[in-house]
């Protein structure tokens, strides 16, 4: 089962975790993105997420059905966020559970390494001076 | 002509997040990428950028129509 | 940082999520352990823990040292919880907090490895007809 | 005679979680291990057993005191 989501509403991660656990999982793995407060040592003010939305929610679910065809897993939910997200806001959650905890690290880390390739999602990094699109330019 | 979506750092570049690109239908995708460099030649100081064409990433030898949905991805960065 | 306990109450993950999180970090990997419904087809009713509760918190605090001394990461937080735990409930939580994902991933799951191999916890499985310390006997 | 303390299948093989074991003081720890066994023989169809001295895991040829806080630690299986 799969859950993928794109939100302009923080992300709760209580719910996102309730949502993956199930009576024949052994272990859950959860990954949370949260916004740092310098990128290479410049104060960061807040970061502004853009989606493309409806090709971002279809490649999520390629993700997680690679994944559900890849690894033993039960349940993977997908959230991510769009809008402004200040310091120590949560753009994404990854949540996998498995019967043992291997499949579910496996599979997290494969989530959100081949979000951070695939998934048109793009930020902006706002300093008090600027703001960058990150990774546009070599 | 087709509307063309852009995103991010294009959306810059192009001056909005819908604009229109005259093109003949037919054109392969790597056709209307020259095309949309040298219309924006600033996406050439971009590290990549793709093209989606109904919302799934296109190949260089495929045609596109003017109905087709384009969208240029530039370098993404979510999570 | 680190946060160490064990604990005979029920587990928190949404306050052990408010004390890893920081302002420097961009990532963290939290992971839940679970109560399984089965072992190997057999359906289990609870388990049982049992801490040598001194050595386990030393043994616990010697893993996140090490971690500390390995991985550029900022907090890890590791929960267990000792007694009878009902399907579904959470045995462990093991979070960890870093700038950048990988260091993230990667102590979190050398926690939990490491933990299963040294900490002096034990766990009962309870069936209907019998019970079962876990890993005792070849 | 000193105070052996014990956890999960251990304290079901030597019938408490706190038993008294008489031993001189300056025995090896491996020395140790061989009069738990013979005591408790069925420790000796565990998969392993662990003892620790004070809290610690202790080496084979480490010297234990009747005053140290000894405990057998079966196969652990936390998480």
């Amino acid at each position: 089962m799969t859950d993928i989501k794109i939100s302009e509403s923080p992300l709760n991660v209580q719910s996102c975790i309730d949502w993956v656990q199930s009576p024949e999982s052994g272990g859950i793995d959860v990954f949370l993105g949260t916004v740092r407060n310098a990128t290479k040592g410049r104060p960061v003010q807040y970061l502004e997420f853009e989606a493309y939305e409806p090709m971002a929610i279809a490649e999520m679910k390629k993700i997680a059905e690679e994944i559900l065809a890849k690894w033993p897993v039960n349940k993977i939910l997908i959230h991510h966020r769009t809008g402004k997200l200040g310091v120590g806001e949560i753009p994404v959650i990854i949540a996998v559970a498995a019967a043992h905890r291997g499949a579910a690290f496996d599979a997290c880390r494969y989530a959100i390494d081949t979000l951070k390739q695939t998934v048109p999602i793009w930020k902006k990094e706002v300093f008090e001076d600027g703001e960058v699109w990150v990774a546009a330019h070599p | 002509m087709a509307k063309v979506l852009s995103f991010g750092i294009a959306k810059e570049i192009t001056g909005g997040s819908v604009v229109d690109v005259p093109f003949e239908s037919g054109i392969t995708l790597s056709g209307l990428r020259s095309l949309l460099e040298s219309r924006y030649p600033r996406l050439r100081d971009l590290k990549s950028f793709a093209i989606a064409v109904n919302g799934e990433y296109a190949a260089a030898e495929q045609l596109i129509n003017d109905t087709d949905e384009i969208a240029i991805i530039p370098p993404v960065s979510g999570g």
